[in-house]
């Protein structure tokens, strides 16, 4: 284990722990659901893929960093997938999305 | 006398001017006739070669025809032959078989990470049960493309879709920890050229990753995108990331196997006119 | 660095508590579904954080992969359900 | 009642994964004494696997891939080998799922014949929880009715 792949694996983290919170504020701070799927479905993902990269780096080359090599190929096939399907869900059973200039009527079904 | 005589070549001049002015006349009618003639003479011409432009663009026809028919003979004795004569059903099955259990079975040996007889034993038979059961599965609806050009370009475009993401996130997280929050939401819809469903879902998943736009649904080979913004729409109106993924799966811009052999068809029909 | 992991699963787990808030005051069921999907995705790093802690991620690593699995399928079932519903 | 969705993304991405996601299960099978898992986590992975092809392709197709049939095949098959394993080593002389008396016919050192035992239990168990847990969500999900009256 050599120091640099720590460090390099400590700025991965962090990076995805500052997307996490990024992610988390906008879910708490958006106005309507669809705004606050482009706060889950982006950066959660991308938070994923650096934290998942940064523990891979940490763990070293072995076969338990490719299994979490495969855990970052899985998230990001289906985080995407998962938020299109719930905003598929959404749209179809008539959630309707917020415009600008409307009051804050966040009442979904 | 002299009176007579003036008034007589007087008369004669008259009778050769009228004679004259007849001629010309004539004359004027026959080049007004030649006029006509030559009018139409270059009407036919001007047909003439519209049928002669017509003629070579049917020969340039069927010229391209044939080139692309012969370059296309090649891949068919390559790939198709044997496909295309009843044949295809039961060896494109096997092949997916074979594919989908070597695939499964590498997946296994990363997973399981032990060499010993026993637990490659025990992967073989695993791999084999699922292959049996899913072949169909994995390789449903796959065009006929070269699939390691495929590949390549997909890990070429990989690069570029980070530093999307990255943007993207970057983007929210602005968004997120700014004050007033400057945000126009508003639904997009566009239809897309793609045709087979893995390059729509690299687009669909693409879409949701890149900045300030998430696919909400697809109804009808229409795409549902809420945007963030007002200036997305010119962009995905421009249509890159489309070209993008259509140049990746090898569509709109190259022909196909189907196509080569459709065209193939039609050459037929045409020698048979000709 | 053991520290650090505890660290960043302690925050990890703050950052859930928040999200804990959409889910349960969060209003209508689409936000309840894509706040839990968002603490599922948390919870994947917790875990594999703890294995990390523990010196034992080549279990935990397992279990993660499973977390994720489950919890894609647990949002696709979700949100199939939902769009049933309106349906019947 | 689950139709078939036509949503061609959702589509796509699960009927890539289902694989993977099986072969994951029968991973989590054979490898239960060494990692987490074993026989029932295995089964609930295998009956989420193929929860996922249903809820994604509707019922007609995944009884393409696992009929009626063999859902109870598997569910007795499971219980069958189960306690075939047990009695067998009743039978071998030794307590009811005693691996260790297993050695006698499968010619092998005890502690091999043990790990051997334990696949088979796990197999079993993974079997019937997989099929169990598969019928259940079939059966809440057509509300009922036989397939057969579905109109797809």
């Amino acid at each position: 284990m050599t120091s640099a792949a720590v460090i390099l694996s400590t700025i991965f983290i962090l990076g995805g722990i500052f997307f996490f919170t990024t992610a988390t504020i906008g879910i708490l701070r958006f106005p309507d659901f669809f705004t606050r799927l482009h706060a889950t479905g982006k950066g959660d993902t991308l938070a994923v893929l650096l934290c998942l990269i940064g523990l891979a780096i940490y763990e070293g080359f072995s076969l338990t960093a490719l299994k979490i090599v495969f855990i970052a190929v899985f998230m990001a096939l289906a985080q995407p997938t998962a938020t299109h399907a719930i905003s598929k869900a959404a749209l179809r059973v008539g959630v309707q999305p917020w415009m600008k200039g409307e009051k804050e009527n966040d009442s979904s079904i | 006398m002299e009176v007579t005589l003036l008034i007589q070549a007087t008369d004669d001049s008259f009778r050769i001017l009228e004679d004259a002015r007849n001629q010309a006349k004539g004359l004027l009618d026959s080049a007004r006739i030649l006029e006509d003639a030559r009018e139409q003479a270059k009407g036919l011409l001007d047909s003439a070669r519209i049928l002669e432009d017509a003629r070579e663009q049917a020969k340039g026809l069927l010229d391209s025809t044939v080139g692309v028919t012969s370059e296309t003979r090649q891949m068919e004795k390559q790939k198709i032959q044997t496909i295309f004569q009843g044949v295809q059903e039961t060896k494109s099955g096997f092949q997916n078989f074979i594919v989908t259990f070597s695939l499964l079975f590498v997946f296994w040996i990363l997973l399981s990470g032990k060499f010993d007889m026993f637990h490659l034993t025990i992967g073989v038979i695993c791999s084999i049960v699922v292959a049996h059961l899913t072949h169909d599965l994995l390789f449903a609806n796959v065009r006929v493309g070269d699939t390691m050009v495929i590949v390549r370009r997909f890990i070429i475009y990989i690069p570029w879709l980070i530093y999307q993401i990255i943007r993207a996130n970057i983007y929210v997280a602005c968004l997120a920890l700014s004050p007033k929050m400057p945000i126009d939401p508003h639904v997009l819809r566009f239809r897309t050229k793609l045709e087979s469903d893995i390059s729509w879902v690299t687009l669909a998943n693409s879409i949701t990753l890149t900045p300030r736009t998430i696919t909400m649904d697809i109804k009808d080979g229409e795409f549902f995108v809420h945007a963030l913004d007002k200036r997305v729409a010119d962009d995905l109106h421009a249509g890159e990331m489309e070209d993008r993924v259509a140049h990746i799966f090898m569509e709109a811009d190259h022909i196909y196997i189907q196509d080569a052999l459709d065209v193939a068809r039609i050459y037929v029909e045409l020698r048979k006119w000709v | 660095m053991s520290t650090f992991f505890l660290v960043i699963g302690l925050g990890l787990c703050i950052l859930v508590f928040f999200v804990l808030y959409r889910v349960v005051f969060g209003p209508g069921v689409f936000n309840r579904i894509a706040a839990i999907s968002a603490i599922g995705t948390k919870t994947l790093i917790i875990l594999l954080i703890m294995g990390f802690v523990y010196g034992r991620v080549e279990m935990f690593v397992d279990i993660s992969l499973v977390y994720a699995l489950l919890n894609f399928i647990g949002v696709l079932a979700a949100s199939k359900f939902l769009e049933m519903e309106k349906e019947l | 009642m689950i139709r078939s969705s036509e949503d061609i993304i959702i589509r796509t991405v699960s009927r890539v994964l289902v694989p993977f996601i099986q072969l994951f299960a029968l991973y989590v099978i054979a490898h239960g004494h060494y990692s987490p898992g074993g026989g029932f986590q295995g089964g609930v992975i295998l009956g989420a696997s193929l929860v996922l092809l249903l809820i994604t392709y509707g019922p007609k197709e995944t009884r393409r891939h696992i009929s009626e049939k063999s859902v109870t095949v598997f569910s007795s098959l499971g219980v069958l080998i189960y306690s075939g394993i047990g009695v067998i080593c009743l039978l071998l002389l030794g307590n009811y799922l005693d691996y260790g008396k297993l050695s006698g016919i499968l010619h092998v050192a005890p502690a091999e014949a043990r790990a051997l035992g334990i696949l088979g239990i796990e197999i079993g168990v993974g079997f019937t929880v997989m099929a169990i847990m598969f019928s259940i969500f079939f059966d809440i999900s057509s509300g009922g009715k036989p397939p057969e009256d579905e109109k797809e």
